[in-house]
């Protein structure tokens, strides 16, 4: 644990960054001890990677002061911060995908032979040895695109070991991992700790925070609003100091009023997914949890068509839905919010107000000729109803925080009037302000009478929100609970259990 | 219960800016508005060099020129958009206009003709379609391999130039040069021209079918999934852009009264090159067809000034190429200062 | 032009090349077995007509004739010229892409005593270089444009040049023709501007074009090939401007275009004729007698003539929309003086 | 250890199967014997050692400038100005010359030139943070017009006519071609850089991932810098070559020669976005499309026939690289569902 006696390894001072029309940072104060795990938490977009990027020499700061070890440092790029032993394991992990695990583990900087060519002898088993000490079995000349998201990650930290890191931060390091990958990451980091390295550990889960955290630093707006001892506060304090006010539910639940089924999954097979049944009811929100791996991601882009259907019958109330094309599927009904927003979902180039309107073009044209009045009308409207931060219509999508682009996900999908809703991960990356927003969003459409099939592997918000929850394991169904049955146990026990163990009829 | 965010979304649409503030933040906001800028700069200062620059008589020969360069760039400007790309566009100005001139030669029809020529382009448009999608090869790729396919064509279905031996007076009318008589006064390449951009203009912005073509360059994935025909609008966009190269032979044999089958050599650099200058992208997502306009013409300015001022011609080649550096560093520079890169 | 003149016996050889005769060898002469040509840039006319006229005439003798074309590519000749000499021609025929960078090669394969035939410019290393003299052929046809512009257009002369500045016969062809016309009009001859049309007709239709807005006034354009003169009038046309009041003025006559036009009673009167056919006849037999060994003039110069309307029948017979020429007419034509 | 590439399903069939799949080279070393063969049957003066010989010096000039593009490819940068650069040094070279009657002073200026272009193409790039696709179309255009606006479209003769010079195209040690010679080494040390010094390995990273790179502390743009110098030097060492064998400064020298080194390194395998290819790929290619066009020549196939085939030719070869590098992609991705099944979840 924190030794606060001791000088700081890191000292921010009134450090302030603006975009063109964007103050990211307003003046921010901050410290990292030796040997601490610091939190930083703040809804999406209050600064937090933007402070990373400054203390990782990726951003110059407009003004303020930064010292590592008590001495000022000026970064002028990302190679005056490693030389300070700065490590970042960023958001959006930095690896290069066709290189092998050795070489990401030492990219810019390679062991060399006297010639100062590169010794591939010492880069594998340096590495190797780097490797065993976190518990990672894998032959250093992998290519790292073939590793999974955990060990990815744990390649990210042997180059934080490698590089004799004195401070490394994460930037929301568990998105993408299982709750096993998560105990060996919190493992690692205790680690880290015991030899007086100093962790900034970013998260929008607040759980993991009061596990492993000393510290949290809160930021709202660009401001920092305050740091404090972990154990002299709570997630409603520290929630309420997010997103500024008291946020007295996270999870809004309205009584369900169940009626017609509309979605009927039967026996489905595709990537990932065997013998698929399902049903979804009108106005029900039926979830499916499961862990990283366990194929929920497959479940709503084979039901969509987005990935191919080898097996099974998929029917929108009562009729036929053609398998592996989403046109039909839309025609029919369905949405899809997919997993990866940048990836495949949003068109980053465009506006807004294009993003929304992108599934529903037909609804604001006749013979393809498009009325735009209509189309900014609706479009705002749903800025509007949906709280969306953007300064316009026009703005550009890639501007937008993490969780004000998700709405505008929602948008596109809500703008077309589906009968039954796929979402899958719909709150990853997101701040505690905007879930409780989409949470609300998707308790109101369940209301009008929608059906949602809400893919998750968050025990919390399943349990929160969905009417029954079916659990997912290696591509199949494996139990189901009604709301009041369903406890994070029995979930937990059930994704993990053994293939032997009773299958529970689902649907 | 409705939770509201600390913040609460500024009403949107409404724009707090004076409209004349508003004009110039959008002039000075975007590539078109760098390439307005220049060649208004150069249209003063050619205005003030010659007496000639300025007549409706040479602002129509310098835009019939340009409006080869512009019609297949607005083709162009739509396969850009959608993340794929057209290097054969230079051999169709060959192939086409042989294939054109022949056809009227046989038939004695104007329209056979231009039909022979959009025929070619939408085969050959068609062929590059099929390779890059259904193959799955990037069409920078296939289309460099069907500009020499294509060119191979042209030399391959005939040994010289096809000379016109029809006779269509039609034939010397429809695309031929400055002032020929037409009721509005405006060459018919460059009246060809105007109308093509309107209509593909609106098509781009006003259409469906032109949103698709954004939504697919910017994330095809994306696109895909929201239930876009991403294959469909792409071969109709390679479709479109070879019949428009074709429609371009065809005003350049109609110049040039014959065919020649080594036309357009480093036409498709040209093209490209006004296209990418306009603003578009080979990552695809952006561009528009005002943009690629003003870069065509701002080369065909820059084509004409040098004859015009009488320099010797050698500095054409220097000109564009400093005209396209000069273009490139201030979009970088007014892309650094409005923080867009 | 630069040549030296040559020696008696050169003369001798020049004239044996002349009078060559498919049905009489000369006693103890032996044919070449291959013959190949590189040319630089067949897909043009001229070149198609000229590879014609010599496989026409390599037939006649029982030669094998191959082409091999750069298409206007340096490396692709030079490499091309190493190939020809793999297959063991026994005599080159070359069309440099341009004749200095070219030297260096030429000389080096002429160096293992093959006969080097060169057409259209001089290159170091050549056996002998067949081609018309470009400057004396210009002077001709601006000597008759000048004449022209005397009886039908006023006496005052406007010119536009459509040139290819980038090749030394083309320039020479540009000079030639001011020249000549210079010696007839005098000042009355004004140059309104030179552009370069590359030889191309699309590109000469394009610089034409805006050099005719700055000089409305121009009445003679002269271009240095069928195609430069040809685009150049297409321009003068388009432009809506009196094309009763306009001479033009072109070089080549190597296809049917110009011959059309000349027939037709275009404002296209008169062509600097090079007959290509003639002289792929002219390359195919100075090959034969430099590979017998007798001596040739560096410069073999071919026949040229201002063609008009009313010479058109002499040098070419038309017959089902195909010219052919008439050798023996062209044989006539007087190349004295020129060099 | 056990390496991922033989994971325990892999028969020696998989086995063979893989080492096709990964090695580019390979096929395209497979792909030149069958060309050479295929004309070596139809096509009688293709059996003479010759013209190999010839073929290798004829190429040497593309060899080098395509191996220095794909250096820079690899870190996803373009050059556009190989073509004209050929043209700018013969005319710098042969300029200095006639200037200084001295020839190293000339090799030295033209090699200079490809440096100070490099530099300026880099700036522009890394500097000013312009887009290098059209920043070295503008430049290619500007210094095609400037060789124009100098030469007046007249080539530069060197009066001094140096038969040293000249040598450097016509020598042969042996039968070996001197330029090819220049070529090779060339080769090896751009093979050398790329695989066996830091500066190549965060080449690679660059195209592989930027982002990456530039967090993990490499210089992205010194990288980048330096790679547009090397490729500017390599242009001029290609037109060096070049304008040995004409002694003349040409100003029309390299029309269309970036399209010919771009056809090469796409066949050799290259990547356009950078990241992936490797400079013997590349080097393979550019004898394959020699051999091609020189079979073709020598058995007098039109100049436009020529064109079709060489079309076809490269949709095909780079269909041929899309299978295999999917079908590589597949057996990685079955040897890894193999790893992780053979070993269980590493992090459960
Ligand atoms: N390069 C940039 N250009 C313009 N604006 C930017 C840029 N980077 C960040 N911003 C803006 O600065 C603000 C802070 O962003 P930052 O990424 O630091 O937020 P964050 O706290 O990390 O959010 P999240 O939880 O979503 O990751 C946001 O409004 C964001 O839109
Ligand atoms: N297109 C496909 N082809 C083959 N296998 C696939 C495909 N898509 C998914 N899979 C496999 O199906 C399984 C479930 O995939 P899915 O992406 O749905 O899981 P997930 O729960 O989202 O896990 P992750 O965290 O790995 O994304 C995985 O083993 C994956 O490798
Ligand atoms: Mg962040
Ligand atoms: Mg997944």
């Amino acid at each position: 644990m924190a030794t606060t006696t001791s000088a700081p390894l890191l000292t921010l001072a009134g450090i302030r960054k603006e975009f063109p029309g964007v103050v990211a940072l307003a003046g921010v104060n901050f410290e990292l001890l030796p040997g601490e795990v610091h939190a930083l938490v703040g809804e999406n977009g209050a600064g937090k990677s933007t402070m990373i990027k400054i203390i990782s020499g990726l951003y110059r700061p407009d003004a303020g002061e930064m010292a590592v070890g008590g001495e000022v440092a000026e970064f002028r790029s990302p190679a005056d911060s490693i030389a300070r032993r700065i490590k970042v394991v960023y958001q959006e992990l930095d690896l290069v995908p066709d290189m092998s695990v050795a070489e990401n583990v030492f990219l810019g900087g390679y062991p060399k032979t006297p010639r100062g060519l590169v010794d591939w002898a010492a880069l594998n088993s340096r590495t190797e040895s780097l490797l065993a000490e976190l518990g990672l079995d894998i032959d250093p000349g992998t290519p790292v695109g073939e590793l999974r998201v955990a060990e990815q990650q744990l390649v990210e930290i042997a180059r934080a070991l490698s590089q004799q890191a004195q401070i490394v931060i994460m930037d929301e390091p568990t998105s993408a991992l299982s709750p096993g990958e998560v105990d060996r990451l919190f493992a690692v980091i205790e680690q880290l700790q015991q030899r007086g390295v100093g962790i900034i550990y970013v998260s929008h889960k607040l759980d993991e925070i009061f596990r492993i955290a000393d510290r949290v630093t809160v930021f709202r707006d660009g401001q920092l609003v305050t740091t404090t001892p972990i154990a002299e506060t709570s997630i409603q304090q520290l929630v309420t100091w997010m997103v500024g006010r008291e946020l007295s539910d996270l999870y809004p639940k309205s009584p369900a009023v169940i009626g017609e089924p509309l979605l009927r999954v039967s026996n489905v097979s595709g990537p990932g997914i065997y013998d698929l049944s399902l049903t979804v009811h009108a106005g029900e929100v039926v979830g499916i949890f499961g862990l990283m791996g366990a194929g929920i991601n497959s479940v709503g882009r084979v039901i969509f068509g987005a990935s191919p259907r080898t097996a099974g019958q998929v029917t929108l109330a009562g009729q036929e839905v053609g398998a592996g094309s989403p046109g039909d599927a839309m025609e029919k009904g369905l949405a899809l919010l997919t997993e990866n927003r940048k990836e495949d979902g949003l068109v980053l180039p465009l506006s807004v107000k294009n993003n929304m309107t992108l599934a529903s073009l037909r609804k604001f044209a006749t013979f393809g000729w498009l009325w735009p009045r209509q189309e900014i009308k609706e479009s705002a409207d749903y800025v509007n109803r949906l709280s969306i931060k953007t300064p316009s219509l026009r703005q550009q999508v890639r501007f937008l925080s993490g969780g004000n682009q998700q709405k505008v996900l929602m948008a596109r999908w809500m703008m077309r009037d589906p009968k039954v809703l796929l979402l899958t991960e719909p709150t990853r990356g997101i701040d505690v302000g905007s879930k409780a927003e989409i949470y609300r969003l998707i308790d109101e459409m369940a209301h009008r009478g929608l059906g949602i099939l809400f893919m998750s592997t968050e025990i919390p918000e399943i349990l929160g929100i969905a009417d029954r929850i079916l659990v997912m394991r290696e591509g199949r169904i494996v139990a189901a609970f009604g709301r009041n049955e369903a406890t994070q146990e029995r979930l937990v026990a059930a994704a993990a259990s053994d293939l032997n163990d009773a299958i529970v009829e689902a649907g | 219960m409705s939770a509201e965010i600390s913040t609460p979304a500024r009403s949107v649409g409404a724009s707090g800016q004076s409209s004349l503030q508003d004009f110039l933040r959008r002039l000075f906001g975007s590539q078109e508005g760098v390439l307005f800028l220049i060649v208004a700069v150069l249209w003063l200062y050619l205005m003030s060099r010659s007496d000639v620059f300025f007549t409706q008589r040479n602002i129509g020969v310098m835009l019939s020129q340009v409006s080869m360069i512009a019609i297949t760039g607005f083709g162009m400007t739509m396969l850009m958009i959608a993340r794929e790309v057209d290097l054969s566009v230079g051999s169709m100005q060959a192939f086409a206009g042989v294939t054109a001139m022949q056809a009227l030669n046989e038939s004695h029809s104007l329209i056979v003709g231009l039909l022979a020529a959009l025929a070619v382009g939408a085969i050959v448009g068609a062929i590059n379609a099929g390779a890059t999608l259904g193959l799955k090869i990037s069409s920078f790729i296939v289309t460099l391999a069907m500009m020499q396919i294509v060119r191979g064509l042209a030399y391959t279905s005939t040994n010289a130039a096809v000379q016109n031996e029809h006779k269509l007076a039609s034939f010397k009318k429809v695309f031929n040069g400055a002032f020929i008589e037409n009721p509005v006064r405006i060459p018919n390449p460059v009246l060809t021209m105007v109308i093509i951009f309107i209509i593909f203009g609106l098509i781009l912005s006003r259409t469906t079918f032109g949103r698709s073509i954004y939504a697919i360059g910017g994330n095809p994935e994306a696109a895909a999934l929201s239930g876009i025909p991403v294959n469909r609008i792409k071969a109709i966009c390679f479709i479109i852009t070879g019949m428009l190269a074709a429609l371009s032979a065809f005003m350049l044999i109609a110049r040039m009264n014959s065919g020649q089958n080594n036309a357009g050599f480093g036409f498709e650099l040209q093209v490209i090159g006004s296209v990418l200058l306009g603003g578009a992208s080979l990552a695809g997502g952006k561009g528009t067809l005002v943009g690629t306009l003003l870069a065509a013409v701002l080369l065909g300015t820059v084509n004409n000034g040098i004859v015009l001022l009488g320099y010797n011609s050698n500095w054409q080649t220097a000109v564009v190429g400093l005209m396209i550096l000069t273009a490139v560093f201030l979009d970088t520079m007014r892309r650094r200062m409005t923080g867009q890169s | 032009a630069q040549d030296s003149s040559p020696t008696a016996a050169e003369m001798e050889g020049d004239a044996m090349v002349r009078s060559m005769d498919p049905s009489a060898l000369p006693d103890g002469w032996t044919l070449p077995e291959k013959v190949g040509h590189v040319t630089n840039y067949l897909v043009h006319e001229w070149y198609q007509n000229l590879t014609k006229g010599e496989q026409a005439r390599a037939d006649e003798w029982g030669i094998s004739f191959s082409i091999n074309d750069a298409n206007l590519d340096l490396e692709t000749s030079l490499a091309a010229v190493d190939d020809l000499v793999s297959q063991g021609v026994d005599v080159l025929n070359f069309t440099p892409v341009n004749e200095e960078a070219s030297g260096p090669k030429i000389t080096e394969v002429a160096a293992t005593g093959l006969p080097i035939i060169c057409e259209s410019s001089p290159t170091a290393g050549c056996t002998t270089l067949v081609s018309i003299d470009d400057y004396a052929a210009g002077f001709k046809v601006g000597v008759w444009a000048g004449n022209y512009v005397n009886e039908n257009l006023g006496g005052q002369a406007v010119v536009l040049d459509v040139g290819l500045p980038a090749l030394t016969t083309t320039v020479a062809r540009s000079t030639g023709f001011w020249d000549g016309l210079v010696s007839v009009l005098g000042d009355n001859a004004t140059l309104a501007q030179s552009v370069d049309g590359q030889g191309l007709k699309d590109q000469a239709v394009t610089v034409s074009a805006d050099a005719l807005t700055a000089h409305p006034d121009v009445n003679v354009i002269f271009g240095i090939n069928d195609d430069s003169a040809l685009g150049g009038m297409q321009s003068y046309e388009a432009a809506g401007l009196d094309m009763d009041a306009l001479l033009v003025v072109g070089f080549g006559c190597e296809g049917n275009a110009c011959k059309d036009a000349l027939a037709e009673g275009s404002p296209y009167k008169v062509s600097a004729a090079m007959f290509p056919e003639y002289q792929g006849r002219l390359l195919i037999d100075a090959g034969i007698v430099a590979f017998n060994g007798v001596e040739l003039p560096p410069h073999l110069i071919a026949p040229s003539t201002p063609i008009t309307a009313d010479n058109l029948g002499d040098f070419y017979t038309l017959e089902d929309g195909a010219y052919s020429a008439n050798f023996d007419a062209i044989a006539q034509i007087s190349v004295e003086g020129e060099s | 250890m056990s390496s991922v590439f033989a994971s325990p399903q892999e028969n020696g069939w998989q086995k063979w199967k893989a080492v096709w799949a990964r090695n580019e080279a390979l096929s395209l070393l497979v792909l030149l014997a069958g060309v050479i063969a295929l004309f070596m049957v139809i096509e009688p003066t293709m059996r003479k050692s010759s013209v190999y010989w010839d073929l290798l010096r004829q190429v040497s000039p593309t060899m080098v400038a395509a191996v220095g593009i794909t250096l820079l490819l690899l870190s996803g940068e373009f050059d556009l100005t190989v073509g004209s650069m050929l043209a700018l040094t013969g005319i710098v070279i042969v300029d200095t010359f006639n200037r200084t009657d001295n020839m190293w002073l000339g090799i030295l200026a033209g090699l200079l030139t490809g440096l100070v272009i490099g530099a300026i193409n880099g700036t522009f790039v890394t500097v000013i943070g312009m887009e290098s696709l059209m920043t070295t179309l503008g430049m290619m255009f500007a210094i095609r017009g400037l060789v124009y606006v100098y030469t007046n479209q007249t080539p530069i003769v060197d009066q001094n006519r140096f038969t040293q010079f000249t040598r450097l195209w016509f020598k042969n040690f042996g039968p070996v071609p001197s330029p090819i010679i220049v070529a090779l080494v060339l080769v090896a040390l751009a093979y050398f850089l790329a695989t066996r010094t830091e500066f190549g390995r965060n080449t690679y990273a660059i195209g592989g991932n930027a982002n990456a790179a530039r967090v993990s502390g490499i210089n992205v743009r010194r990288v980048k810098f330096t790679l547009f110098v090397i490729s500017g030097l390599m242009a001029s060492v290609a037109g060096l070559l070049y304008t040995a064998q004409t002694d003349t400064g040409y100003f029309n020298a390299g029309l269309g020669f970036e399209l010919e080194v771009l056809a090469a390194v796409v066949l050799g395998g290259a990547s356009l976005a950078g990241g992936q290819g490797n400079v013997t790929s590349t080097a393979l290619a550019v004898l394959i499309i020699g051999t091609i066009g020189k079979g073709m020549r020598l058995m007098s196939i039109d100049t436009t026939q020529q064109l079709l085939v060489i079309g076809i030719v490269m949709l095909i070869a780079v269909y041929y690289h899309r299978i295999r590098k999917q079908t590589a992609a597949r057996l990685t991705q079955e040897a890894y569902a193999a790893r992780q099944a053979a070993r269980g979840n590493v992090l459960a």
